[in-house]
């Protein structure tokens, strides 16, 4: 079957055509997010905006409660979610301190001191995951 | 004939425009990261490139996911700088030496290359960000610019040594062409870096530094680096270092390097950067 | 695992679709034309197979001057038939084995094919009057379809030699996934015909024999023809036989030839037909 | 420079890239004709509809006339402008008839009888041009 040799890697979605087809029709919608117009319309009625695009019902609540994670989890991927995080005034790195769970200071911080480092961070067995 | 002088290897941090546009660079945060390309803008404006060959890839701007092409080859008239959902950046538009564009596109297709071209298209910061990190702020891009756009956002993107061969052919077609031209390949994307999820924020200098080491001296040898191993120890959108092999390919096998510039951190990312020349250029 | 067991390849003139679909099949024109595809739908309903991996071409329809793809592969869910001017054909829209078409994408990507990824697609006659002279008149297509479309329109085509050995590739990406699938491939379009300008009407029956011989006995050989051989010999869309060459490569190097067929005219065309089948299927 | 072996073919337009540059907008213009919206726009005004597109005065009128083979000359494709003829209600073979300056039953006809032989049509020097 298709080889998927990066399921091991703790805490990372790899964005391969399983997760593309899964999570088509949200990254589709944050796409639209790069126009003013559409920007503007979602604004103006966010439930109404996402009528258009037939999402499943866990992506579009992810969507309206901006669970930014959960969007990753159900096909997101983050070059799409960050124009809707754009919209909202949230960069890539405000949007990192909320998807680590470390909060803007913190991750900010911790960038300014080198980054997350490898060690420790290469297999999700490192996470104790399995 | 045209003639392939030097590459460029950089990073493309979205921040970076940010930062430019907004007249934030001598900040503490940026001075020293922008302090490592003062030598190379020296460097361009002394070598002043007629044409910029950019390898960079879209970050679902002007591809959504209907359609993927792995490599997109730009050949409009000109390129706008796109709203990537906070406003288009305040750059000059990119123009495309257009005759030449073509003439690759042919070539590479006769070359066995499965290209995509493109007749219409928006860049966005993985194309301008360089630019604007070499020419600094310009009334007009100095060089005109042909776009090559790889697909590295959905898995897979082309392998290292698919870009290293394509480098070559891109040479190939540069090289066939009949107009007195001064061209200068650019590679960008990486270095290590990983927006999303958990991991977010993984930085692994150790492993950038070994890049551009072997970027010079084993170009082959790390061409042949499997996808796995980039975004393992590069993080997951470390993996754009492919497009690095491109700009190499298209280099003699011996080059020199010119300068070399690494600093942590850009927003989520360690800015890596390089200038190669052949050594007969 | 899946396995490919044989291949068909044939013409795909719009004129065919338009006489099915006026259901005018049996007047005097287009009887004898019909007349040579009766084996192979009895041959098809035997095999059965579960999916048609079919390659063609767009004809400026799903893809216009904007965005020009060497080859696009299909991974969308489904295809609608387009309209192409004159209303969508009456015929079954087109389902795709969509796990399957990802895991070739990700196959042909790793195997060094430089792919694109159509996600959304509409088709035209290309893929549509095949399917209609193999399977006939049904309310849905017997077995699924993965789409590869094919740039014949810009000069430039893929080399005959590139088709090839894409389909070597389209092989093993095929006869690694892990369902046990019966796999048919389609190679369409040609044979001569010149569709435009003064020399409009060519066709050249000797070539067109000695390409369908060629295809079983030496096909190697025959994926060497330059373009300019097809233009010149088969007129301006005969180049559209390159993409029979997918086909071709796909097969075992042995095939054993099970029916032809070849009848002139239709509309402005040389109908060409052949079915091969691997000796070990 | 870019090679173009193909140019000694007689009667015949190989629509490579600096063709397509040349007839990119009336391509373009042609290709819109796929939808019924375009179509019913473009027969209620014609003049209107094109003025979206910016293509050369020439290139205009050859539209207009529905000047075939003068659109081919001045960078069109056949699969475009034939999307203009299903329009006007014209099929391939009638367009080929057109294009030929034989005329529709003329053209039929040698169709019918095996069509245009290769032998004469293969060079341009066959053909008399040079
Ligand atoms: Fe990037
Ligand atoms: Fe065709």
């Amino acid at each position: 079957m298709t080889d998927k040799p990066y399921e091991d890697i703790p805490g990372t979605f790899v964005f391969d055509a399983d997760r593309g087809r899964e999570g088509y029709h949200l990254n589709q919608f944050c796409i639209s997010m790069r126009l003013q117009k559409n920007r503007d319309a979602f604004n103006a009625d966010e439930e109404a905006y996402l009528d258009q695009y037939p999402m499943t019902p866990d992506q579009r609540e992810a969507v309206l409660k901006r669970d930014w994670n959960r969007m990753l989890e159900l096909g997101g991927n983050i070059y799409y979610t960050s124009k809707l995080a754009a919209n909202d005034g949230i960069n890539f790195q405000e949007l990192a301190g909320i998807m680590t769970g470390m909060g803007r200071e913190a991750y900010r911080d911790m960038m300014l001191h080198g980054g997350r480092p490898i060690e420790g961070n290469r297999y999700k067995k490192e996470w104790g995951e399995d | 004939m045209a003639k392939l002088v030097a590459g460029v290897g950089c990073s493309h941090v979205p921040a970076i425009g940010v930062a430019m546009d907004t007249h934030i660079t001598d900040q503490p945060y940026w001075a020293p990261m922008f302090a490592g390309f003062e030598k190379s803008k020296q460097w361009i404006k002394e070598v002043n490139p007629d044409v910029v060959f950019l390898v960079y890839n879209d970050h679902c701007t002007a591809f959504d996911a209907s359609c993927i092409p792995t490599f997109a080859l730009g050949c409009a008239a000109e390129f706008q700088p796109a709203d990537e959902g906070w406003g288009p950046r305040p750059v000059p538009v990119v123009k495309n030496h257009q005759k030449m564009a073509s003439h690759i596109a042919q070539s590479l297709i006769l070359d066995e290359f499965d290209i995509t071209i493109m007749n219409e298209m928006e860049v966005d910061h993985g194309l301008t960000v360089p630019l604007s990190l070499m020419y600094g702020e310009v009334e007009a891009w100095p060089a005109l610019v042909i776009p090559l756009a790889v697909n590295v956002v959905q898995y897979p993107a082309p392998t290292g040594n698919r870009c290293y061969n394509l480098g070559k052919a891109v040479r190939r077609a540069i090289e066939s062409f009949d107009e007195d031209l001064k061209v200068v390949i650019f590679g960008t994307g990486g270095m290590s870096h990983q927006l999303q999820y958990k991991r977010a924020g993984l930085i692994n200098p150790e492993w950038d530094k070994a890049f551009l080491d072997r970027l010079t001296s084993d170009p082959v040898g790390l061409a042949q680096m499997p996808h796995v191993d980039y975004l393992r120890e590069a993080g997951s959108e470390g993996v754009e270092m492919v497009m690095w092999h491109v700009m190499r390919g298209a280099l003699d096998d011996e080059v020199t390097e010119i300068h070399r510039h690494y600093h942590v951190p850009a927003s989520n990312t360690a800015v890596g950067h390089i200038i190669l020349e052949n050594k007969a250029a």
